[in-house]
């Protein structure tokens, strides 16, 4: 199927991309290992105290990441003029749209995952809320990538589109912040979170059903500034 | 049968024409001051003055004849909003879209209003000022979804290009109001439950709601004023280069 | 353009299906118990978590409250009208904080069983009225919690 | 329903006001098939932003563009334009043929392959190149390449000849002609003279 085809072919390019600027990939991390290791410094070095923040802490440094990673996933469409094509495309704009997005959680969100556990044994976490936080990360930060599209689509054309970028977009990042930190703490206390789980599941289900449409709409608006 | 519809359509396609809608908003300002006065006197006379105190609350609670409201209209004016930017979007009437710029102002307002009497209540019948709770969490997010419609208008230069972006949020806005609402409720509760939607029978005292639902109304009214305000500066910056605002300029000496 | 419509009710189809595979999950997930607050009888029965913060909420035992030394520290009973709980708070208490009345206390269980409450909060319910129609009503939140004593 | 043999663009009514100030008004046009449109005007008379209206990402303040009869946007237009803006819409950290394929993708196969068009823009050679190592008209060279590598009937072109060299020029006009001649059309702006024998030239001069 073509449309697919081009799907695949915007995925692989915007990943071929990435790996010929390394630094994209690597920044998210190092910011988001980063923030997590001044919270010991900040609120001092008490076992109990982090342990018992630490999913809102891994949580909180894993948004702030992903919203910092935002501005990478039009911006350099916008400025050699890829977005036009893409827009131009007889493919619907929101598959296209879905795919840059998947690449974008491929390249910035996907690696969070893999630091994350290193960073939860810093931070005191319990071995059996370890596995909960990988699958809330898991299932949280698409759709951090998802809604996060549809506001660095509508800035993507402004000068300072930054903070205007973080007012649009962090507010809408509550319910993921919310049941994912959530869950994490459950977990450590050994209560079950399936319903947390679940939660995450359909956010995520209806964030790339809906997300697409508004980044796709978006995005037609934001070529003309 | 067919007559009723045709006026309606008739009116409302007056009221999308600019000129005419700038018209008839002159005309009927007088009458919603009038209106409005009249409700809010009787309903903070009422409110503060006849309606009896609390069994348990004792006078502290008349700030619910700020609170409730105020509270009601953050919510209303965001699905106005939506609504206005929808059609805005789908059949692109300039009026659509001004209505939906002009009520953002007036319902970051409402919003800031309810966090604030909310809070001035929470401290005596808490004992906080604040707390996580479904409700103010969910206000106080909707508050700064308000900020960034705001702020995102302000930032886009073209007035049109900026309507569609406005738009586009307040539709994304309006989706995940009740996923946040929910979320917080779930995470955690304090705030009672809600007193006047019970259809069975309003948990509340005849006299106690009479003057609620006046200042209510009243709160309504306000936001027609504000929002009809607010439309009539839009409207002359937008089409300052139309022929009908440069006559009216003439016409009112003002150039 | 047949291969165009295709794809478009193959999307669509995707579309129903992711949304209708949200929906089921939501729908799950209400069946579980979302609220992280637990009424004295699960505290009682174990099911409250030992080791961590989380919010105990049930009505004030009447005549449950005392102050041990005279200090800030307050002890009360709190009731689900089933089982009952000993929680200890050093504060001041809000306003609504008397006795038959509901309140969220916000703290963690020590090792003799007792809540360790760093936060009361009053809940006060959703119902305004005169306190002389108030006196006319039946509390049926009385007579249980005289039974629990 | 058209036949599939003739196309035409049509604009009807069209007028643009930008920061205040009107760019043009009741404009109208009809290209068919073999036809050029060629917008002329210095700069800031709106030959850009009549361009990115026919491409369907401005609105118009009023009027309407339309394909085949059928008010833009549409799919099936879509799938019959190209464009190739003053932005040359590749990515310099990829190669020649990969940012061909990814044109290819997001488009429909058009006559000829990768390479036929790359011997036609003389870039043979340059494959595996990034194009980061490319000079500004070998760029230009290669976005005109993708017109030629996906299926289209309408070039939209936003000053085409930027850059190029006499003997690129040259080669356009070439692929212009071949373009028209083969049932195709274009819209285009210049600067320069565009020498273009033998088709059927519309002028447009906005002020």
């Amino acid at each position: 199927m073509a449309m697919f085809d081009a799907f695949a072919a915007i995925v692989r390019r915007d990943l071929v991309l990435a790996m010929r600027r390394r630094s994209e990939i690597a920044n998210p991390v190092l910011f988001f290992i980063l923030v997590i290791t001044l919270f010991p410094l900040g609120i001092g070095a008490q076992p109990k105290l982090l342990q018992a923040i630490a999913p809102g802490i891994i949580w909180v440094s894993a948004l702030l990441a992903t919203m910092l990673s935002l501005d990478s996933l039009f911006r350099s469409d916008f400025d050699d003029g890829s977005l036009e094509q893409i827009l131009l495309s007889p493919h619907p704009t929101s598959i296209l749209v879905l795919g840059k997005i998947t690449a974008h959680w491929l390249t910035t969100g996907l690696p969070l995952l893999i630091v994350a556990p290193l960073l939860a044994v810093f931070l005191g976490m319990p071995n059996q809320s370890l596995s909960i936080l990988l699958l809330t990360l898991f299932l949280g930060t698409p759709i951090l990538s998802l809604i996060g599209a549809v506001g660095v689509a509508l800035t993507v054309g402004l000068r300072r589109g930054g903070m205007i970028l973080s007012l649009l977009v962090l507010p809408l990042y509550v319910p993921v912040l919310i049941f994912a930190s959530n869950a994490v703490e459950m977990a450590s206390t050994g209560l079950p979170v399936t319903a947390q789980i679940n939660i995450l599941i359909s956010m995520l289900l209806m964030a790339l059903v809906l997300a697409p449409w508004p980044t796709a709409a978006a995005l037609k608006m934001s070529i003309n500034s | 049968m067919f007559l009723v519809p045709d006026l309606v359509v008739r009116f409302f396609h007056r009221m999308a024409s600019p000129p005419h809608f700038y018209a008839f908003s002159e005309r009927l300002m007088p009458w919603l001051v009038v209106i409005f006065m009249l409700l809010a006197v009787t309903g903070l006379y009422g409110g503060l003055y006849l309606a009896p105190p609390d069994y348990q609350q004792g006078d502290s609670y008349r700030i619910i004849y700020i609170h409730v409201p105020s509270a009601w209209m953050s919510l209303f004016i965001y699905v106005v909003m939506a609504i206005a930017g929808a059609i805005g979007l789908i059949w692109r009437i300039k009026l659509a879209e001004i209505v939906m710029i002009s009520s953002a102002s007036v319902g970051a307002s409402f919003t800031f209003i309810a966090l604030v009497t909310g809070s001035l209540w929470g401290k005596p019948m808490w004992g906080t000022w604040w707390v996580w709770d479904a409700r103010l969490t969910s206000e106080l997010i909707l508050l700064f979804l308000y900020l960034g419609i705001i702020g995102l208008y302000g930032a886009i230069d073209d007035k049109r290009t900026a309507s569609k972006a406005v738009a586009i949020l307040a539709l994304v806005g309006v989706v995940n109001i009740p996923i946040i609402h929910y979320s917080v409720e779930w995470w955690n509760t304090l705030h009672q439950g809600p007193t006047v939607a019970k259809m069975d029978k309003p948990s509340i005292h005849v006299s106690m709601l009479t003057p609620l639902l006046l200042m209510a109304l009243a709160f309504k009214v306000y936001y027609a004023i504000a929002l009809i305000l607010q439309a009539r500066v839009e409207l002359l910056q937008r089409e300052r280069n139309s022929q009908w605002v440069k006559t009216k300029a003439v016409e009112e000496g003002g150039l | 353009m047949k291969p165009a419509r295709k794809q478009r009710l193959i999307l669509i189809g995707l579309m129903v299906l992711g949304a209708s595979l949200a929906t089921a999950f939501a729908l799950k997930s209400f069946n579980d118990n979302l609220m992280y607050f637990f009424p004295p009888t699960d505290v009682v029965e174990g099911k409250a978590p030992k080791d961590a913060l989380f919010r105990l909420g049930g009505m004030v035992i009447k005549g449950s409250v005392e102050r041990p030394d005279k200090g800030m520290m307050v002890r009360f009973k709190l009731t689900d009208f089933n089982k009952e709980v000993t929680v200890e708070y050093t504060g001041i208490l809000p306003d609504l904080f008397r006795e038959g009345q509901g309140i969220v206390a916000h703290g963690r269980l020590n090792a003799q069983g007792v809540f360790i409450a760093e936060e009361v909060l009053a809940k006060h319910d959703e119902n305004y009225m005169p306190p002389e129609i108030k006196a006319t009503l039946k509390n049926p939140a009385n007579p249980p919690a005289g039974q629990a004593q | 329903m058209q036949s599939h043999t003739t196309h035409q663009l049509q604009g009807e009514n069209l007028s643009c006001v930008r920061d205040d100030r009107e760019l043009f008004t009741s404009l109208g046009f009809t290209v068919q098939t073999g036809q050029v449109l060629l917008l002329e005007g210095k700069n800031g008379s709106g030959k850009t932003s009549l361009l990115r209206i026919i491409c369907g990402f401005r609105e118009p303040d009023t009027g309407a563009v339309s394909w085949c009869g059928e008010e833009i946007p549409q799919s099936q237009y879509y799938s019959d334009m190209a464009y190739v803006g003053h932005l040359d819409g590749i990515k310099k950290e990829l190669t020649v043929q990969e940012n061909l394929r990814l044109s290819l993708a997001l488009g429909r196969p058009g006559k000829l392959s990768i390479q036929q068009a790359l011997e036609k823009v003389q870039l043979v050679g340059y494959e595996d190149t990034l194009i980061q190592a490319l000079s500004a008209g070998q760029k230009r060279r290669l976005s005109l390449a993708r017109l030629l590598i996906t299926h289209n009937i309408l070039w939209i072109l936003d000053e085409p000849f930027t850059s190029l060299d006499k003997q690129g020029i040259v080669l356009v006009e070439s692929l212009m002609a071949e373009h028209c001649a083969n049932g195709g059309m274009m819209v285009m702006t210049s600067h320069h003279d565009v020498n273009l024998q033998g088709v059927d030239v519309q002028y447009i001069r906005l002020f």
